[in-house]
């Protein structure tokens, strides 16, 4: 089934990125895209990769392609509109090809399947020993393969330091040219809006709290510093839309947004570096506390909230960078 | 720099009308005086002895040689002016316009 | 201190990606336009010297495996460098270094001044995602470090001055995430056929499972992943307009480093991972590689003749270069393989001081954006005269160009004589022939450039311009002179390619030369 | 530091020092140009006579100096005339002309002492690359005869033709290469060259392009005459004489030669009687010298090569000396067409005194260089009892006094004109300086042989004044001359005529482009049937590719990102497509 939902998958895609003129239709269509395989690999266990691929390529991509679109001019120019029969024919061929060529994968849920029987048992039968925390995913994401998770928040820091050179320069061009649209505040629109008022304002600080609880029990149940960030500062968002942009923005200043951004990625690193003057590996927690879980538990304790940190303010910059679109902010006057 | 440099007023000997008539036979009379000294040499030195070939021998071989062949040359040459020359500007005009 | 040094000595391959990646972040801290230059400049000279470090060290004592967390492979991450890596860990850490030197007086011109912290980062960035590919020793790393690099440089090219940057930043990201994904997916696929990521372990499980369609499917995936990040033709649709419109230094460091990395993933995963025996001997891949890039080499160079922007022209004959290295990878022989990892440098090395030159060309002139000259600052006829003007610029150019020719004594002669070499080895003639053939096309479209440099004259008295400052110009002639000096004196260059050679080719060990 | 400066390739001090040239102005820069060749030379002669330096690059075992006996001769003669070509040129403020012309001389030189294949080429193609710019330098003396455009598309014929040379000679090194055959350079082959295996027939090809070979010849008219007044002088000397020494080198006593060089002393002489441009008379001449060199190489006795190399000593300096005085008559008229000139010697006098010793010194008249040089080839051919190519020959030489000798300095400086010449500048100090210098070179080579036979080393004993050769020579001469004489009174001999002469050039400047345009041409007509190429191909192939990759054309405009997607799922497909069949 999901050997069929993939195929079509990379099909409609790519079709749809190459059938659609319109530019901010074949970002979503590649948003779309991104999702649906962050989905596929969630059904394929591999959570982590799952979690990056929905916050990046769904999330963090597709906000910048929109930033890139709103610069620009939401169509291709093009001369001629008529449906293509050679892209209908490469897109079935390669559907086909495709199908044929996964006929052999393991079954789905094969416990044969190489994946189980290779590297799977020891992270089930030792990593309570070796690391210690009982969720499994935390101790291979955070631990195991602690490198890669650095690696995916930096692709978040990456993504925030591209969508903060677009975004600023947006500001710019946005001055230079009137034929911008102007940008209306989301926040001075949403705050007239009684039922999103009376109905979410109680909610906001269950869901800073449920944040932060989904930040520090990551090691216990499903969770952890990606989630945790996306959570937090979904409330941050839903403040803002509440309260009105500059109240967010009093608290995170561009400033301060850009320092946190930075920061957690310095956090996490700076545990890796820690380590490695211990006389350890990079991001070898074990030399980290006097005896080796200890060491685990505070790097992995560390390490999410570096990343819980990075995604957060991440995820705030963009939602003000975007909701203050077009409008003059001083934080284009403080910046400059 | 390039006033120092003295007239060539010698020099004018070589061509003056007057003079040039007096040059060439000299010149002719030179020539005479060297098939008479090649005789010279055949009569008074073993110079002869040692030619690779035997027409070198022959009284004024390399004189009538130079005359002939200097002679056929020119006359080639007018020969073939006929056949090659073209116009100075033949190359110029027909030559596709240089792409830009 | 003794075990401060120790601390660097044993973590090398690992101080190699974290130098950059935590400079990153201190830049966005440090915020301050100049500082946050610093601060980049010393770490990127830094990470240069690790890595020459580490390719001593590699050379010496063989190759060497980091285990990243201290968790052995496969269940923890490898870092794996090899002769081939260090090769091309020097050459990224060698250009960005240099590069960056000219960073300022370029970006204070093209770059809002409030962004050129940022700019800095996102370089540091794209530089940590490079050297994290090239170090990899996990297949899912190659492809988060593929991420940061594409999407920093995705940043960086929209910086670009003139409007026609967003666009051209927008194609590339759609096709560069096209290309990760491929890789992704081919990675993905791997994984779910051998149950492991590290590459090594990929290489000795993947003949087990030899003939497993899913891993065939992988293996196209990956390289048409990376033949698009590796802009060969026809997959290389975003390149030309990407490296015209990105700021000078940016088209300067791209073009010499991330199509070179791409071409290392393209070599790892054929050679190393899928193996001579799946990839060549059953699968033919060089059959069709081989055709692209010739054709590649061919229309690169043609398309460079009838362009009249010159950055463009260059971006072009990126196109071209990049075919020839992919002709020596697809040759495989030993001789034609070191002549594509030496290209690999020696490209990066004389494309890195064409594009300086022309951001020397660009500072005199200012940028189109800025500008109320209709003619882009880079077109041909701007260059008028310029011979006279702008003397020693000019010069690198054309030191560049001859290079790019392949005339004897520069960098671009060693790589030619090894892929004819290879060529003839591998009893192609014709290959040789081409690669000629597209060498003399080399001769019209840098003659071309020299034309109108020196013979032409410069448009109007008041266009006159000064040379451009040492610090743009001293990078260039560093780099020019590195494509000299390389060019003579071959034995590094060609030692370590013909060892990464025999890295990806080991049954070929003993052969060539 | 002795082993370092002993072992860096002789010239190679010219060939970087001339870059160098490119940063100075003014004095520094006539001070470099000058200083540049002496210190060379000082280097060379500093080196011992004996000499080898081997490197290993690339897995080559390359020999980038190789001194000894042969070579010498070129080393010595190269930097003679570097030095004196750089004294001549010391009043030209040009700095790309000047770094080209001494990084010229020393890419020759370097050539020259080259001990392998490799280092050959990387010199070979380097003289082409500089030398060009000596055609395409401006020289506003010149004005009258070297239109900028016809300048520019000579100097490019000579480039393509040049490189040509070395991309065959480089087909050739990698031929031998890939035959297991190594790189030295030293005897490629001899005898029979039709038998040669194919490497060694390249690399001849490749030596017989630079050395003027008929129907190969042709770039040489083509581009001296269109040189700068001073660049020509450069040219003159270098580039045919390193084949010449290439050739001796590697193609002694290949017989190949022997008429290939006696082709080469004849067909000039009538292209020279007619042609106008006096700069390109010597150009033929030139090729007519070569012959004689290449003769003596095909002998392959070692009078013979001697006489090759002691032949083209002399040759160098009386040719220098001769394009030095049209050099000189360019700069001071404008121009060097014989229509245009005569009676010249009145206002200068030293310039028509040196071009008539260099006159008579390429006619081979007793006490000058070419008298003690020349002879020594004929006498070769007569002892190899080749009576034909020693017949031939004495026809070439009666022909060099006709147009070397006689023409040249008849028609710019004695011939009958209506012209007023007391307004034109005379020469500056430093070219008056070199051709008078070069002169008494020229003298003193024929007065004292002895000391040059024993300056270059040779071998063997030969005596050029023996009262036969010298009588023999002599009415040779005065009787050709007396023909001229009696030629012009009689009035059969032709007037100048400003005219173009075809030549081999014909064929690739008309004949070829002229077939190409048909081909392309009736092509079209099969394309207007085949379908929408058609109006692509109307005029040539370049349009045609320009058609698709030119600027913003199909291949290359901006590609929308459907288009790129698309191609990447074909990529994709063909991909699957592959190794699926394979599977």
């Amino acid at each position: 089934m999901d050997v069929l939902l993939f195929a079509f998958l990379v099909a409609t895609a790519v079709w749809g990125v190459s059938r659609l003129r319109d530019l901010f239709a074949a970002t979503m269509m590649l948003s779309l895209f991104s999702l649906l395989s962050a989905g596929l690999f969630m059904v394929m266990d591999a959570v982590d990769v799952a979690f990056t691929e929905a916050s990046v390529g769904a999330g963090i991509s597709t906000v910048l392609l929109l930033s890139t679109l709103s610069l620009t001019h939401r169509r291709e120019k093009r001369r001629e509109r008529r449906l293509d029969p050679a892209a209908l024919v490469l897109v079935f061929a390669v559907g086909a090809l495709l199908l044929w060529g996964s006929q052999d994968m393991p079954a789905y849920g094969d416990p044969q399947a190489p994946v189980h029987t290779y590297m799977v048992p020891r992270f089930l039968e030792q990593s309570g020993e070796e690391v210690g925390p009982p969720n499994i995913v935390t101790s291979v994401l955070a631990s195991y393969r602690g490198y890669d998770t650095f690696g995916e928040a930096t692709v978040v820091f990456t993504a925030a330091v591209g969508a903060l050179l677009l975004l600023t320069g947006l500001r710019r061009r946005g001055e230079a040219d009137s034929r911008e649209p102007g940008g209306d505040e989301q926040g001075v629109r949403m705050r007239g809006n009684v039922i999103l008022r009376v109905a979410i304002r109680p909610m906001i600080p269950f869901i800073l709290m449920f944040a932060l609880y989904v930040q520090f029990h990551g090691d216990y149940g499903p969770g952890g510093g990606f989630q945790a960030g996306v959570i937090f500062a979904a409330g941050v968002i839903l403040a803002a839309l509440i309260w009105g942009l500059h109240r967010v923005r009093e608290v995170f200043t561009p400033r301060a947004l850009e320092l946190l951004i930075a920061g957690g990625i310095l956090l996490y690193g700076s545990v890796g570096v820690v380590a490695m003057v211990r006389g350890g590996n990079f991001l070898d927690y074990d030399t980290l506390a006097h005896d080796p879980v200890h060491g685990q538990h505070l790097g992995i304790l560390l390490v999410e909230l570096g990343v819980g940190i990075t995604v957060a303010s991440v995820m705030i910059a963009l939602f003000l960078l975007f909701a203050g679109r077009g409008r003059r902010s001083p934080s284009a006057v403080e910046s400059g | 720099m390039t006033g120092r440099e003295p007239d060539g007023d010698g020099l004018r000997l070589l061509v003056e009308p007057a003079t040039t008539t007096r040059w060439v036979r000299v010149l002719y009379a030179v020539c005479v005086l060297l098939v008479v000294a090649g005789e010279g040499l055949r009569f008074f030195s073993h110079a002869f002895d040692h030619v690779h070939y035997g027409f070198e021998a022959w009284p004024g071989f390399y004189g009538a040689f130079g005359f002939v062949v200097f002679v056929f040359i020119v006359y080639c040459g007018r020969w073939l002016r006929g056949v090659v020359s073209r116009p100075e500007s033949y190359y110029r005009v027909d030559e596709p316009e240089r792409s830009k | 201190m003794s075990h401060l040094i120790s601390i660097v000595t044993e973590n090398l391959p690992m101080l190699q990606v974290v130098l950059p990646m935590l400079a990153a972040p201190l830049c966005v801290v440090v915020h301050h336009r100049r500082a946050t230059w610093w601060v980049a400049l010393v770490v990127t000279w830094a990470s240069f010297a690790n890595s020459v470090a580490l390719a001593r060290k590699v050379y010496l004592e063989g190759p060497l495996s980091y285990f990243v967390g201290g968790w052995e492979p496969p269940w923890g991450i490898e870092l794996r460098i090899d002769e081939l890596n260090a090769f091309v860990l020097c050459l990224v850490s060698a250009i960005c270094a240099v590069v960056l030197i000219a960073a300022p007086r370029s970006f204070d011109q093209e770059v809002e001044s409030d962004r050129h912290h940022l700019a800095y980062a996102a370089f540091l960035l794209c530089m940590t995602g490079l050297m994290g590919i090239a170090s990899a020793g996990d297949a899912f790393n190659v492809f988060v470090f593929l991420e940061i690099s594409s999407l920093s440089s995705y940043g960086l090219i929209a910086l670009g001055p003139s409007r026609r940057a967003l666009s051209s930043a927008l194609r590339y990201l759609i096709v560069g995430t096209l290309g990760g994904t491929f890789i992704l997916l081919g990675v993905g696929l791997l994984y779910m056929s051998t149950g492991t990521l590290n590459l090594v372990d990929l290489q000795q499980r993947i003949p087990a499972s030899d003939g497993h369609r899913t891993i065939v499917v992988a293996m196209v995936c990956v390289v048409v992943g990376a033949c698009i990040k590796l802009a060969l033709v026809p997959l290389h649709g975003w390149l030309p307009d990407a490296y015209t419109f990105a700021p000078s230094v940016v088209t300067a460091f791209l073009a010499a480093t991330a199509t070179k990395v791409a071409f290392y993933v393209l070599a790892r995963f054929l050679f190393s991972v899928f193996g001579v025996a799946s990839s060549i001997d059953r699968f033919h891949v060089d059959w069709v590689l081989l055709p692209l890039a010739l054709v590649a080499m061919v229309y690169g160079a043609a398309a460079a003749i009838f362009e009249r922007d010159v950055k463009r022209m260059l971006a072009y004959s990126s196109l071209s270069q990049i075919g020839y290295m992919v002709v020596g990878l697809a040759l495989v022989t030993k001789s034609g393989l070191t002549g594509g990892i030496v290209h690999l440098v020696n490209h990066g090395l004389m494309k890195c001081g064409l594009f300086l030159a022309i951001a020397c060309v660009v500072l005199r002139f200012g940028s189109p954006h800025l500008g109320v000259q209709r003619l882009g600052s880079t077109h041909l006829d701007r260059l008028r005269g310029l011979g006279r003007s702008m003397p020693w610029t000019s010069a690198a150019f054309v030191l560049g160009g001859l290079s790019m020719i392949g005339v004897p004594a520069t960098v671009g002669f060693v790589s030619k004589w090894y892929l004819v070499l290879g060529a003839f080895e591998a009893g192609k003639w014709w290959v040789a022939a081409l690669i000629l053939f597209s060498s003399a096309l080399a001769i019209a479209y840098v003659w071309k450039v020299v034309e109108v440099l020196y013979f032409a004259d410069p448009p109007r008295r008041e266009d006159e311009v000064g040379e451009a400052p040492w610090w743009v110009l001293g990078p260039t002639w560093v780099l020019v002179g590195a494509s000299l000096v390389f060019g003579v004196w071959t034995a590094p260059t060609v030692r370590m390619a013909s060892a990464a050679a025999e890295v990806l080719l080991p049954a070929l060990a003993g052969a060539g030369p | 530091m002795t082993t370092w400066l002993q072992s860096l390739p002789p010239g190679v001090i010219m060939a970087v020092g001339g870059l160098l040239l490119l940063a100075l102005r003014g004095r520094a820069l006539q001070f470099g140009l000058v200083v540049l060749p002496v210190v060379s030379y000082g280097h060379l002669l500093a080196l011992p006579a004996e000499h080898v330096v081997q490197l290993t690059i690339m897995g080559l075992d390359l020999v980038p100096v190789r001194i000894d006996r042969l070579a010498m001769v070129w080393g010595h003669v190269f930097h003679w005339a570097a030095i004196l070509s750089a004294v001549y040129a010391l009043h030209v403020q040009d700095r790309v002309q000047h770094a080209a012309a001494i990084a010229y001389a020393g890419s020759a030189v370097a050539a020259v002492f080259a001990g392998d294949l490799v280092t050959l080429f990387v010199h070979w193609e380097l003289t082409a690359v500089t030398s060009v710019f000596l055609i395409w330098s401006r020289d506003d003396r010149a004005r009258k005869d070297r239109d900028p455009e016809e300048c520019y598309r000579a100097g490019l014929r000579y480039l393509i033709i040049q490189v040509a040379s070395g991309v065959v000679l480089l087909a050739g090194i990698c031929l031998r290469w890939a035959d297991g055959g190594g790189l030295e350079f030293e005897g490629l082959a001899t005898g029979d060259i039709t038998s040669a295996p194919l490497w060694a027939q390249l690399v001849f090809l490749a030596f017989g392009i630079k050395a003027a070979f008929p129907f190969l010849h042709n770039w040489l008219q083509d581009a001296y005459p269109r040189g700068t007044h001073t660049g020509t002088v450069f040219l003159s000397a270098f580039t045919t004489k390193m084949a010449i020494y290439a050739l001796a080198r590697g193609f002694a006593g290949t017989d190949l030669l022997v008429p290939l060089g006696v082709a080469m002393t004849l067909f000039p002489i009538f292209f020279a009687v007619i042609e106008n441009d006096l700069r390109k008379v010597l150009a033929y001449s030139l090729n007519n010298q070569l012959g004689f060199m290449c003769v003596g190489i095909g002998i392959g006795t070692e009078l013979a090569l001697q006489g090759a190399a002691g032949h083209a000593f002399a040759h160098i300096l009386y040719k220098a000396l001769l394009f030095q005085s049209m050099g000189a008559v360019l700069w001071s008229v404008g121009t060097c067409k014989a229509t245009e000139l005569g009676g010249l010697f009145k206002r200068l006098p030293v310039t028509a005194l040196c071009c008539m010793v260099a006159a008579a010194s390429i006619s081979a008249f007793p006490l000058t260089s070419g008298f003690v040089t020349k002879s020594m080839t004929l006498s070769a051919a007569a002892e190899g009892h080749m009576t034909l190519v020693w017949l031939l020959l004495l026809f070439a030489s009666a022909g060099v006094l006709e147009h070397s000798g006689i023409k040249i300095p008849y028609f710019a400086f004695l011939a009958p004109t209506k012209k007023d010449w007391s307004a034109i500048e005379r020469p500056p100090w430093n070219m008056r300086a070199a051709m008078v210098t070069t002169a008494v070179l020229c003298l003193g080579i024929g007065v004292f042989p002895g000391v040059l036979y024993r300056f270059l080393d040779f071998q063997i004993e030969y005596e050029p004044y023996t009262a036969l050769h010298v009588v023999g020579q002599l009415q040779l001469l005065l009787f050709a001359t007396a023909a001229f004489v009696w030629l012009v009174r009689i009035g059969a001999y032709p007037h100048e005529k400003r005219a173009t002469i075809l030549d081999f050039d014909w064929i690739y400047r008309r004949a070829l482009p002229a077939g190409w345009d048909r081909v392309v041409r009736r092509s079209s007509v099969f394309w207007t049937r085949g379908g929408r190429l058609a109006e692509n191909a109307r005029q040539d192939g370049l349009v045609w590719i320009q058609r698709w990759v030119g600027d913003g054309a199909a291949l290359t405009q901006t590609r929308t990102i459907r288009g790129i997607a698309l191609w990447v799922l074909a990529a994709l497909a063909v991909g699957l497509a592959w190794v699926f069949w394979l599977h």
